[in-house]
C-alpha cells in the first residue's frame, strides 16, 4: 500500500508519544536525555513529511534547526551530568531533590 | 501660600519626618511636638481661613498626575472634612507631646508623622486614586506602630489589622475602577474626581453593585459589624498613641468616606440599603455595647464602646437629611476627641499599673482624684450626657434618622441606656469602693505630661457641648448641598420622597410607624 | 429683670465651680458658706422676679445664645419665668438654701466636705435649667444634669459598694426613662418643626390624635422616671444611700418633682389627650397606696419618709393626670416644704445616733432632742393632711379634685392612702421620739444638732404650718397661665361630711399609730413575732419583692447574655470565621505544597499533565461546540 | 541547477538585525580578549558589556523612529517584524539587563563572575531573545528561545555549588521536553497551513474558518505548554522555585524579569489572534490557567521560609497576574502588560538585589537555607536603611500605593475592567490581599521582631559595593517615585502598542 502523509504523522506522534512516556519514567538522567531527543526528532519526521507534502523547504528547515539545537543540547546537557556525577558519581533523579516545598 | 496650604498641610509633615531621621534621639520628641504644633497652626489657619458660608469646596488644588488615565491630584476642603482635618492634626500633636513610649522612640515619632500626612491626604483629597493611595498608606504606619510597641499579640494585631482593611479596600479599589469606567463610557474620558463622579447618574442597579464594592472598603474600616474583630485585637495590642490615633482618626476614614462617596454617587442604592445598614448599625450599638459590659479589661471596654458609638454615626449617616448626616459628622469628631482622651487615660493608668484589668483596681477615686475627675467628666461625654460635645451629635444623629423610622430609632436610642451600663459599671469598678489592692494605695496622680494632654480634650469636650455652632454651621452647610445633589440625582421615587427636597420646605416625610 | 434671671440662674453654678476648686482638698469651711450665700442670692433673685411675675404678670423671657442648629432645628439657651417657673424657682432655691446651710452642720466631720457643695449646688443649677429653659432640649439638659448629679450624690460615698450601686441604678433607671423622653422630643420636632414650648404646644391642636397621644406617653415615660413611678421606682428608696441633706433636697423636695413639673408644663398637650391623663392619673392613685402599704411596715426612718414622697408624688399625678394642674403645682410646694422637714429630722436623729436608722433602736429620744422632735412632728402633721397646716390645703384638694370629677374609685384609694399616711408617719415618730428608750440597749448617746442647723430648719417649718395660706394668691397667680378650675363640691353637706369625715378618719389613723407604737411593750423585732411572720409583711417588707424580680430577671439574664455574646458569639463565631479563612487558604499551602516534591521525573509529569489535561479539554470542547450556545451563556457569567 | 539567487541587499534591511547582532558581537569579542589574555578582571568584562547595551539601546532606540515614522518594519526575507512590541520588549530586555550586569561588582567574589565566559553567555542570552521578540517565524522563535534557554541554564550552573548544578539539571531537562512541546505545536501549525509565520497562520486560518479545529487546539495545546513553561504558568511552573533558589539571588531576579516578557510577546503574537477569531476554547484555558497560576502561587507562597523561594513563588503569581493581559487582549490591557512589566522588573530586580548584597558565603547555623526570613528578624535594629529599603520593596510588590507597582496593578484591573471581566478583576483584586499575607510576613521579621543572634547589621550589605548601591537606589528611587514617571510611559506604550495592532 502507499505511505502517505498521515502515516508519517501517526508515526512522529507515536514516537513522541514513546518519549514522553520516557521522560516520564526515566530515573536515569542519560536516559532521560535520550528520551528528549526522541521527542525532538519525532517531530523531525513529520517536519520533513509535511514539508515534502507541500513542496517547500521550510519545513526541512526548520527539522534542521531542530537537528542543530538538539545536538546543542546536548552538549550543554552532557557538560551539566559530568559535573553532577562527578560531584555525586550518581546521575539518579531521584538524588536531586535537596530543594522542595 | 493659602492657595496651595492643602498640599503643605498633607507634605509638611512627612518632609519633616524624613528631616527628622538626622535629628538626634535624645532631642526627637521636642523636634516632633515642634512640627505636629507647626501643623496644627497650619490646620487653624485653615479654619480661620475656611469661608463657612460657602458649601461647596474651598482651596482647591489640581495638578495633573496621569492625564492618560484621567487620574489628577486633586485637593479640596469643605465643611464636613475641614474639622476632621483640624482634629487630625490636633491629635497627633497632644499624641506626640503626651507620648510616653521610651524604646526607639525615634521610629515611632517619624511613623507618626508619615501618619499623620495619610491622614491629612485622605481627609482632603478629591480624587479617587488620591484618595485610595492615602487610604492604603495609612495602614503601613499604623501596621508598624501597633506591630513595633504593642502588646503580647502585637503582631497577629497588626497583620489582621493590615490584611482585613487591605482586603476590603482592595475590592473598593475595583469599584472605584468600575466608576470610572463608567464615566469614560459616559463622557469619553477616564476620570477619577469625585466631584465628576458626583454629575454621573448611573442606573440603579449599577448603583447596586457600586455601593455593595464600596461598602465592603468602608464597612471594615468603620468596623461595622460583622467586620469589627480586628478593632477588639488591635485596640488591646497597640501602645496607647497607636490606640488613639486609631480611634480617633482611623476609624472615621469609613464613616466620612460613607458621606463623601456613596451617598452622593449612590443616592438610590443608599436609599435601597438604608434599612439593612440601619439594622446593622443598631446590632453594633446594642451588641458591642452588651460585649463592652462583659470585658474585663479597661482597653477593651473603650474599644468596644467605640464599635458602638460608630453605630450611632452610621445610623446619622443613613438618616439621608441634612440633621442626621450633619450629626454624624459632628459626632466623628465627638467620638474622636471622648475616645482619644478615654485611650489616652486608659494609657495613663497602664503607664503605672502596666495592666489594663478592672479587677487590679478599685477605690482609685480617692487614690488620684484628680484622674478620677477628669476620668468621670470624659465618661459622662461618652454616654452622651448633654451639655459634652458627644450629646449634640448623638442627639442630631438620632433625631435625624427618626424621620425615617420611629422604631428602629427607638431601638437605636437604646445606646444611651446600654452605653451608660457598661461604663458606669467599669468607672464602678475601677474608680469605687475600698482600695483593695496593695500596689494601688499610693499610686502617683496625673502628672504634668499627662494634663498637657487631657486638659486640651477637657476643655474642648465641654465647650462644643456647649457651643458647638462655630462647627455645625459649616458642616451643615456642605451638608445641605450633598443633600440636595442626592435628591437630584435620585431616580426612583421612594428616594425621592426619602431624602428631602431643601430646595422647597418640604423636609418632613409624614409616615406612620 | 434679665440680670435677675441670670442671677438666679448661675449664682449656683458659680458656687459650684469655687466649691470644685477645693474639690481635691480637705475641708475648708469657705466652700460651704460662698456656696450658701450664693444659694441665698439666687433665692432673693428668685423672689424679686417672683414678685415681678405677681405684680405685672408677664413672663421674663431671655434668649441667651445659639445651641445647636441643623438644617431646620434650631435650639437655643433660652429661659423663661412664668408662673409655673417661679414657682419651682422659689421651692428650689428656698429649700435648697436651707439644706445647704444645714448640710454645713451636717457634713461637718465628712472629708468630702468641698466636693458634696460642689456636687450639691451643681445640682441646683441643673434643676434651676431644667425649670427655667423655655424649650424642651433645654428641659432635657436640665433633666440629664439632675440625673448625673443625683448619681455623684447617692454615690457620694463612694467607698460603700451599697452607696455606688445605688447611684448606677439611679442612673440606669432614669436614663431608660430619658430615652422615653428623648423620643417624645423627636415626636415633637418632627411634627411641629420646633422645640420651643410655645410654638410647640400652638402647633399641637392641628396634629392628628394619635400623634398626640404618642407624644404624651413618651414625655410621660421620661416623667415616670424621674419621679420614680411604678415600675421605676425602686431606685428612690435605694437612693437613700445618700447623705440626708441630698434625700431632703433631691429625692424628696426637688428632683423627683420634676416629672410633675414636665407634667404640668406641658399641660396643654395633656389637655388635648384626656385618656392618657386618666391613664396618669390611676397610676398616680395607684403608686399612692402602693407606696404607703410598704411604708407601713418599713424599719429604716429614711426609706420610710421615700416611701412617702412616693406615694405624695402619686397624688400629685393624680391632680396632674385629672387636669387640675395648679392644685398639683401647689401640691408639689407645699410637700417640698414639710418633706424637706421631715428629711432634715431625720438628718438630727441619724446624727443622734450616729446613723443609726431603725426606729425600733430608738425611742423616747424626745426628751434629748425637743426641737427636733417639735418639727417631725408638726411635719408630719402637715403631711398628715390636718387643718391647718400646709397638707391639708393641698392634698385634700386633690381628694376634692378627685370626688369632683367623679372618679370614685382613685377617690378612695387616695382616702385610703390618707390614713396609711398618717399612720406610718406617726409611726415612726411614735417610735423615734416616745416610749421606752431603747437606744440605751444599744449604747448610743444621742445629742441636739447644732443650733444653727436648726435654725436653718426654721424656715420650713414655717411654711409647712403656713403653706396653706397663700392658696388664694397663689391660685390667681397661676391660673393666669394653667386651667383655672375651683374644685367645690356644691353640696355643702356633702362638702363637710367628706372634709370632716377625712380630718376624723386621719387622726384616728394617727392616734392608732402612738396607741401601738408608743405602749411600753414595743420591742426591737428580730423576727419571731406573729406579725413578722405573716405573709404580707414579707411582702411589703421585701417591696412585693420587686427589686429581687429585676435582680434575677433582669440584671443577670444581661450581665449572662453580655458574656455569652462574648464569649461565644464575637470570639467563636465572628471572629473565628476570618481566622477560619484565613486559615484555611494557609493549610491549603501547607497540604499542596507536597506537589512541589523536588523530584525531577514528579516535575516532568506534571508538565505532561498539564498538557495531557489541556489536550483532553480540547477533546471536550470538540464536544462542546454542538451546545456551544448554552456554554455561551454560562461563560458571559464569567464575563468572558 | 538551480539559478543563482540574487537579492537586492536595501531590500534584506539588514538595519533590522542591529539590535539582535551587537550583543553578540559584544559577545565574540569578549571571547577573543579572553583568548589573547585570560584572567583579567571582571570589571573590564562588566564594562563591555554595558557599553555594548548602551549601543544596543541605541540601535533599538534608531529602530523605533524609522517604526514611528514607517509603521511596521518587515527584514531579511521578512524574517524580522519590528513592531511596538518588539520595540518595547526590547527595551526592557536591555534596560533590565543594565540593571542586572553591574550587580558583578560584589564585594566578596563569587567566582562565577570570573569567568569572562558568563558575561560572552549572556550577550549571547540577549541577542537570543532580542530574536525571538523582533520576529513572527515560528523558526527564529524556536532558535531564540532555545540559544537564550541553553546560555540561561550555563549561567545558573555557573554559581557552582549543589544546588546551582541541581537547579540548572531540572531546568534544562524540563526546557528540553518544553522545547519538544514547542517544536511540535509549529510542527501542528505547520501540517494545518504549510506556514510557520504567525500572520500567515492566522490569514489562512482565517481563510478556511478554523475548518479542522481540532488540530488548532491540539497545535495550540503544545505552544501553550511550551509558553507556559518559560512563563511558569501552573501546573508548568515547577522549575521556577528550584531554580531561583538555587541560582544565585541576581540571577533569578534576571530570570524572573527578562525571559518572561520575550515570551509574552510571543504569547501576544500567537495567542491574541486566535482569541480574536473565536476560539473560545482557548479564551476558557487561559482563564483557568490565569486564576490557577494566580491564586496557587500565592497559596504556596504563604507557607514558604525562604524569603528567596517566597519571591520565587511571587513572581509566578505576578506573571500569572500579567498573563490575564493577553487573555483580556485589548489594547489597554496589552499596554497594561508593558507598564506592568517595566514597573514590576526594576521592584523585583531591586528585591532580588537586596537578598544579594545579603548573601554570605557561609551558611551561620540559625539559618536554614541563604535567605529564611528569621536571618532578617530585627533587621531594622541593625541595618535600618537596608530594612527600610527592603520594606520598600514588599510595599511596591504587595500593590500598596502610591509604589511603583501599584500603578500597574491599577492599570491591569482597569483593563479587565473595562474588558468586561469583572470576576477576573475580583480575583485580581483578592489574589492581591492574599499575596499582601507573605511580603507582610518578610516586614514583620524585619520591623517587629528581634534579632535572632548577630547584632551587627553588617551581614545585610556585606556584599554592598558602590554599583550595588546605586542600582538598589536607582530601583528603590523608582519605586518610590513612579507615579511621576507613569503618564509619559503609558502615552509611549500605549502609542506603540496601538500603533503595531495590538
Amino acid at each position: 500500500m502507499e505511505i502517505g502523509l498521515n502515516h508519517y504523522l501517526v508515526l512522529s506522534t507515536i514516537l513522541f508519544s514513546i518519549g514522553l512516556v520516557g521522560v516520564m519514567r526515566r530515573k536515569n538522567l542519560l536516559m532521560l536525555f535520550f528520551a528528549t531527543e526522541i521527542l525532538l526528532n519525532s517531530v523531525n519526521i513529520s517536519f520533513a513529511a509535511i514539508s515534502h507534502f507541500y513542496g517547500d523547504l521550510t519545513g526541512q528547515m526548520f527539522a534542521f534547526f531542530v537537528i542543530a539545537i538538539a545536538a546543542s543540547e546536548v552538549a550543554v546537557g552532557l557538560g551539566l551530568l559530568i559535573v553532577w556525577h562527578k560531584r555525586h558519581n550518581a546521575i539518579d533523579l531521584d538524588l536531586m531533590s535537596t530543594m522542595k516545598g | 501660600m493659602l492657595d496651595n496650604i492643602l498640599s503643605i498641610l498633607v507634605f509638611f509633615p512627612a518632609i519633616a519626618a524624613i528631616f527628622g531621621f538626622a535629628v538626634a534621639k535624645d532631642s526627637i520628641r521636642a523636634y516632633g511636638v515642634a512640627v505636629a504644633f507647626i501643623e496644627f497652626a497650619l490646620s487653624l489657619l485653615l479654619w480661620f481661613s475656611f469661608d463657612s458660608s460657602v458649601s461647596g469646596m474651598q482651596f482647591m488644588e489640581m495638578v495633573p498626575l496621569v492625564p492618560a488615565f484621567g487620574i489628577n491630584y486633586i485637593l479640596g476642603v469643605d465643611g464636613i472634612s475641614l474639622f476632621i482635618v483640624i482634629l487630625a492634626s490636633f491629635f497627633t500633636m497632644i499624641g506626640i507631646a503626651s507620648l510616653g513610649e521610651t524604646k526607639n522612640v525615634k521610629n515611632m515619632i517619624i511613623s507618626l508623622l508619615f501618619l499623620q500626612m495619610t491622614m491629612a491626604g485622605v481627609f482632603v483629597a478629591l480624587d479617587a486614586i488620591v484618595f485610595y493611595v492615602f487610604w492604603e498608606l495609612s495602614l503601613v504606619p499604623m501596621l508598624y506602630i501597633i506591630g513595633a510597641w504593642g502588646g503580647p499579640l502585637r503582631i497577629y494585631a497588626s497583620v489582621k489589622f493590615f490584611l482585613y482593611t487591605f482586603t476590603g479596600s482592595l475590592i473598593m479599589l475595583v469599584g472605584m475602577l468600575f466608576m470610572a469606567y463608567f464615566y469614560y463610557q459616559a463622557t469619553g474620558t477616564w476620570s477619577f474626581a469625585f466631584l465628576e463622579w458626583y454629575r454621573l447618574i448611573l442606573p440603579e442597579t449599577f448603583q447596586l453593585w457600586l455601593f455593595g464594592a464600596f461598602f465592603i472598603g468602608f464597612a471594615i474600616k468603620v468596623p461595622m459589624f460583622p467586620f469589627h474583630t480586628w478593632l477588639p485585637y488591635a485596640h488591646g495590642q497597640a501602645p496607647t498613641i497607636g490606640s488613639v490615633i486609631l480611634a480617633a482618626i482611623l476609624l472615621k476614614m469609613g464613616t466620612y468616606a460613607f458621606i463623601r462617596l456613596s451617598l452622593p454617587m449612590f443616592p438610590d442604592a443608599s436609599v435601597f440599603f438604608m434599612f439593612p445598614i440601619a439594622i446593622i448599625a443598631i446590632i453594633m450599638i446594642i451588641y458591642t455595647a452588651m460585649v463592652a459590659y462583659a470585658q474585663e479589661d479597661i482597653k477593651q471596654v473603650v474599644a468596644y464602646s467605640s464599635i458602638s458609638h460608630m453605630g450611632v454615626i452610621i445610623l446619622g449617616t443613613f438618616a439621608l437629611n441634612v440633621e442626621g448626616i450633619t450629626g454624624s459628622i459632628f459626632l466623628m469628631i465627638a467620638h474622636g476627641v471622648v475616645s482619644g482622651a478615654l485611650f489616652l487615660l486608659v494609657g495613663v493608668i497602664y503607664d503605672r499599673r502596666h495592666t489594663k484589668m478592672m479587677a487590679e483596681f478599685g477605690g482609685l477615686a480617692s487614690v488620684m482624684p484628680r484622674y478620677a475627675t477628669i476620668f468621670g467628666i470624659m465618661l459622662m461625654a461618652s454616654v452622651g450626657l448633654p451639655l459634652t460635645i458627644n450629646f449634640v451629635g448623638e442627639f442630631l444623629s438620632l433625631l435625624g434618622f427618626y424621620q425615617q423610622s420611629h422604631i428602629l430609632t427607638l431601638l437605636a436610642g437604646i445606646a444611651i441606656i446600654v452605653g451608660a451600663i457598661y461604663m458606669l459599671s467599669a468607672y464602678k469598678k475601677m474608680f469605687f469602693g475600698e482600695v483593695t489592692n496593695e500596689e494601688n494605695r499610693n499610686l502617683p496622680d496625673v502628672n504634668k505630661r499627662e494634663l498637657v494632654a487631657l486638659v486640651p480634650l477637657v476643655l474642648i469636650t465641654v465647650w462644643l457641648g456647649v457651643y458647638p455652632k462655630p462647627l455645625l454651621d459649616p458642616i451643615s452647610n456642605s451638608v445641605k448641598s450633598v443633600v440636595q445633589l442626592m435628591h437630584d440625582k435620585a431616580i426612583s421615587e421612594e428616594a425621592k420622597t426619602r431624602i428631602p427636597n431643601l430646595m422647597d420646605g418640604v423636609t418632613r416625610v409624614k409616615e406612620t410607624n | 429683670m434679665e440680670l435677675l434671671l441670670y442671677t438666679a440662674l448661675f449664682a449656683p453654678l458659680v458656687g459650684s465651680l469655687f466649691a470644685a476648686l477645693f474639690g481635691a482638698s480637705p475641708k475648708t469651711l469657705v466652700t460651704g458658706v460662698v456656696t450658701s450665700l450664693l444659694l441665698g442670692v439666687s433665692l432673693v433673685a428668685s423672689t424679686i422676679l417672683l414678685i415681678f411675675v405677681i405684680t405685672s404678670g408677664q413672663f421674663v423671657h431671655v434668649e441667651m445664645m445659639t445651641w445647636i442648629t441643623a438644617g431646620d432645628l434650631y435650639i437655643p439657651f433660652g429661659f423663661i419665668v412664668d408662673q409655673i417657673s417661679v414657682t419651682m424657682m422659689m421651692v428650689v432655691t428656698l429649700v435648697s438654701t436651707v439644706v445647704h446651710v444645714y448640710a454645713i452642720g451636717y457634713m461637718d466631720h465628712d472629708k468630702g466636705f468641698n466636693r458634696f457643695f460642689s456636687w450639691l449646688s451643681a445640682f441646683v443649677f441643673s434643676m434651676m435649667v431644667l425649670v427655667m429653659s423655655d424649650n424642651f432640649a433645654g428641659l432635657f439638659i436640665g433633666w440629664e444634669g439632675v440625673g448625673l448629679c443625683s448619681w455623684g450624690l447617692i454615690g457620694f460615698w463612694y467607698q460603700k459598694e451599697s452607696a455606688t450601686w445605688a447611684a448606677n441604678e439611679a442612673f440606669i433607671m432614669n436614663r431608660i426613662a430619658d430615652l422615653g423622653m428623648l423620643i417624645g422630643i423627636f415626636l415633637i420636632y418632627w411634627n411641629t418643626g420646633t422645640l420651643q414650648y410655645h410654638e410647640a404646644f400652638a402647633a399641637m391642636p392641628a396634629l392628628e390624635n394619635a400623634t398626640l397621644v404618642w407624644i404624651g406617653i413618651f414625655l410621660f415615660v421620661g416623667a415616670m422616671g424621674k419621679s420614680a413611678q411604678f415600675p421605676l421606682h425602686t431606685w428612690l428608696a435605694d437612693a437613700m444611700e445618700g447623705p440626708t441633706p441630698v434625700s431632703a433636697l433631691i429625692h424628696a423636695a426637688t428632683m423627683v418633682t420634676a416629672g410633675v413639673y414636665l407634667v404640668i408644663r406641658s399641660h396643654e398637650l395633656y389637655a388635648l389627650i384626656p385618656n392618657v391623663g386618666l391613664f396618669i392619673a390611676s397610676l398616680g392613685a395607684f403608686v399612692a397606696i402602693f407606696a404607703a402599704s410598704m411604708a407601713l411596715v418599713n424599719r429604716d426612718i429614711k426609706r420610710v419618709i421615700a416611701y412617702s414622697t412616693l406615694s405624695q408624688l402619686g397624688y400629685m399625678f393624680v391632680a396632674a393626670g385629672l387636669g387640675a394642674y395648679w392644685v398639683a403645682l401647689f401640691h408639689l410646694m407645699a410637700h417640698a416644704f414639710f418633706k424637706a422637714l421631715l428629711f432634715l429630722g431625720a438628718g438630727n436623729v441619724m446624727h443622734a445616733m450616729d446613723s443609726e436608722l431603725d426606729p425600733f433602736k430608738m425611742g423616747g429620744l424626745g426628751k434629748k432632742m425637743k426641737v427636733t422632735m417639735i418639727m417631725m412632728t408638726l411635719a408630719s402633721v402637715a403631711l398628715a393632711g390636718i387643718y391647718p397646716f400646709a397638707g391639708f390645703f393641698s392634698k385634700d384638694l386633690i381628694l376634692e379634685a378627685a370626688f369632683v370629677e367623679q372618679h370614685y374609685i382613685i377617690y378612695t384609694v387616695l382616702l385610703v392612702t390618707a390614713g396609711l399616711t398618717a399612720f406610718y408617719s406617726f409611726r415612726i415618730i411614735a417610735l423615734i421620739f416616745h416610749g421606752e428608750e431603747r437606744y440605751k440597749l444599744f449604747g448610743f448617746h444621742p445629742h441636739e444638732a447644732y443650733k444653727f442647723m436648726l435654725v436653718a430648719m426654721s424656715p420650713l417649718l414655717l411654711l409647712a404650718i403656713i403653706a396653706g395660706s397663700f392658696k388664694l394668691s397663689y391660685f390667681e397667680m397661676v391660673t393666669n397661665l394653667l386651667p383655672a378650675i375651683e374644685y367645690h363640691i356644691h353640696h355643702p353637706l356633702t362638702y363637710w361630711v367628706i372634709t370632716l369625715g377625712t380630718q376624723l378618719f386621719v387622726i384616728a389613723a394617727i392616734f392608732f399609730a402612738y396607741k401601738k407604737y408608743m405602749s411600753k411593750s414595743v420591742k426591737v423585732p428580730d423576727g419571731t413575732s406573729a406579725m413578722e411572720k405573716s405573709f404580707f409583711y414579707k411582702l411589703l417588707i421585701n417591696q412585693y419583692y420587686i427589686p429581687r424580680f429585676y435582680e434575677e430577671y433582669l440584671v443577670k439574664p444581661y450581665r449572662e447574655l453580655s458574656c455569652v455574646f462574648w464569649k461565644h458569639v464575637d470570639q467563636k463565631v465572628v471572629d473565628a470565621t476570618v481566622d477560619g479563612i484565613a486559615n484555611v487558604i494557609y493549610i491549603t499551602g501547607e497540604n499542596s505544597r507536597e506537589m512541589q516534591s523536588g523530584n525531577l521525573s514528579t516535575m516532568l509529569k506534571w508538565m505532561v499533565a498539564g498538557l495531557v489535561a489541556l489536550l483532553s479539554l480540547a477533546v471536550v470542547f470538540g464536544l462542546a461546540t454542538r451546545h456551544s450556545d448554552k456554554i455561551m451563556l454560562i461563560l458571559s457569567g464569567l464575563g468572558v | 541547477m538551480l539559478e543563482p539567487v540574487n537579492v537586492s541587499l536595501e531590500s534584506l534591511n539588514l538595519m533590522t538585525l542591529a539590535p539582535m547582532l551587537i550583543p553578540i558581537i559584544g559577545a565574540l569579542l569578549i571571547l577573543i580578549i579572553d583568548i589573547f589574555k585570560s584572567d583579567l578582571d571582571k570589571t573590564l568584562y562588566v564594562m563591555i558589556s554595558i557599553i555594548f547595551l548602551l549601543m544596543d539601546l541605541g540601535a533599538i532606540a534608531q529602530t523605533a523612529g524609522i517604526f514611528n515614522e514607517s509603521g511596521t518594519i518587515m527584514g531579511v526575507f521578512d524574517v524580522m517584524l519590528i513592531d511596538g512590541l518588539a520595540i518595547l520588549a526590547q527595551l526592557i530586555i536591555v534596560g533590565a539587563s543594565l540593571l542586572f550586569i553591574p550587580l558583578a561588582l560584589t564585594h566578596s567574589r563569587f567566582h562565577e563572575f570570573s569567568y569572562s565566559e558568563f558575561f560572552a553567555l549572556f550577550l549571547f542570552m540577549l541577542g537570543g531573545f532580542q530574536f525571538m521578540v523582533a520576529t513572527d517565524n515560528l523558526i527564529l522563535i524556536f532558535v531564540g528561545l532555545e540559544t537564550s534557554s541553553l546560555a540561561l541554564y550555563t549561567l545558573i550552573a555557573m554559581h557552582n555549588r549543589d544546588k546551582a548544578f541541581e537547579a540548572a539539571v531540572k531546568y534544562f531537562t524540563m526546557g528540553a521536553l518544553a522545547a519538544g512541546f514547542f517544536s511540535f505545536g509549529a510542527m501542528v501549525f505547520y501540517a494545518l497551513t504549510g506556514s510557520i509565520e504567525i500572520n500567515q497562520i492566522a490569514t489562512v486560518l482565517t481563510e478556511n474558518g478554523f475548518a479542522d479545529m481540532g488540530f488548532v487546539l491540539v497545535g495550540t495545546t503544545f505552544l501553550l505548554g511550551a509558553i507556559g513553561f518559560k512563563l511558569s504558568l501552573v501546573p508548568f511552573h515547577t522549575w521556577a522555585p528550584d531554580v531561583y533558589e538555587g541560582s544565585s539571588a541576581a540571577t533569578a531576579g534576571f530570570m524572573s524579569i527578562v525571559p518572561k516578557i520575550a515570551l509574552f510577546v510571543v504569547a501576544m503574537r500567537m495567542f491574541e489572534f486566535l482569541i480574536h477569531s473565536g476560539v473560545v476554547w482557548l479564551e476558557i484555558i487561559l482563564y483557568i490557567v490565569v486564576v490557577v497560576t494566580m491564586t496557587a502561587a500565592n497559596i504556596w507562597a504563604l507557607v514558604q521560609n525562604d524569603v528567596k523561594r517566597m519571591l520565587a513563588y511571587s513572581s509566578i503569581s505576578h506573571a500569572g497576574f500579567v498573563m490575564a493581559a493577553v487573555l483580556i487582549g485589548t489594547t489597554q490591557s496589552n499596554s497594561a502588560l508593558f507598564l506592568y512589566w517595566i514597573l514590576f522588573s526594576f521592584t523585583n530586580l531591586g528585591a532580588f538585589s537586596m537578598l544579594w548584597i545579603s548573601r554570605q558565603k557561609h551558611l551561620p547555623l540559625h539559618q536554614s537555607s541563604d535567605h529564611s526570613y528569621n536571618k532578617f528578624a530585627g533587621m531594622v535594629q541593625t541595618a535600618p536603611v537596608a530594612a527600610t529599603i527592603m520594606g520598600l520593596f514588599m510595599l511596591s510588590l504587595a500593590g500598596i500605593p502610591p509604589f511603583a507597582l501599584f500603578w500597574g496593578k491599577l492599570y491591569m484591573i482597569s483593563s479587565a475592567v473595562s474588558g468586561g471581566y469583572t470576576v477576573l478583576a475580583l480575583i485580581m483584586a483578592l489574589n492581591s490581599a492574599i499575596a499582601g499575607y507573605y511580603y507582610l510576613k518578610l516586614i514583620v521579621f524585619m520591623f517587629m521582631r528581634d534579632p535572632v543572634i548577630n547584632k551587627d547589621g553588617h551581614v545585610f550589605v556585606s556584599n554592598a559595593t558602590h554599583p550595588l548601591r546605586t542600582i538598589i537606589g536607582f530601583a528603590a528611587v523608582g519605586t518610590i517615585f513612579a507615579f511621576v514617571a507613569i503618564n509619559p510611559v503609558l502615552e509611549f506604550i500605549t502609542a506603540l502598542v496601538f500603533k503595531s495592532g495590538y
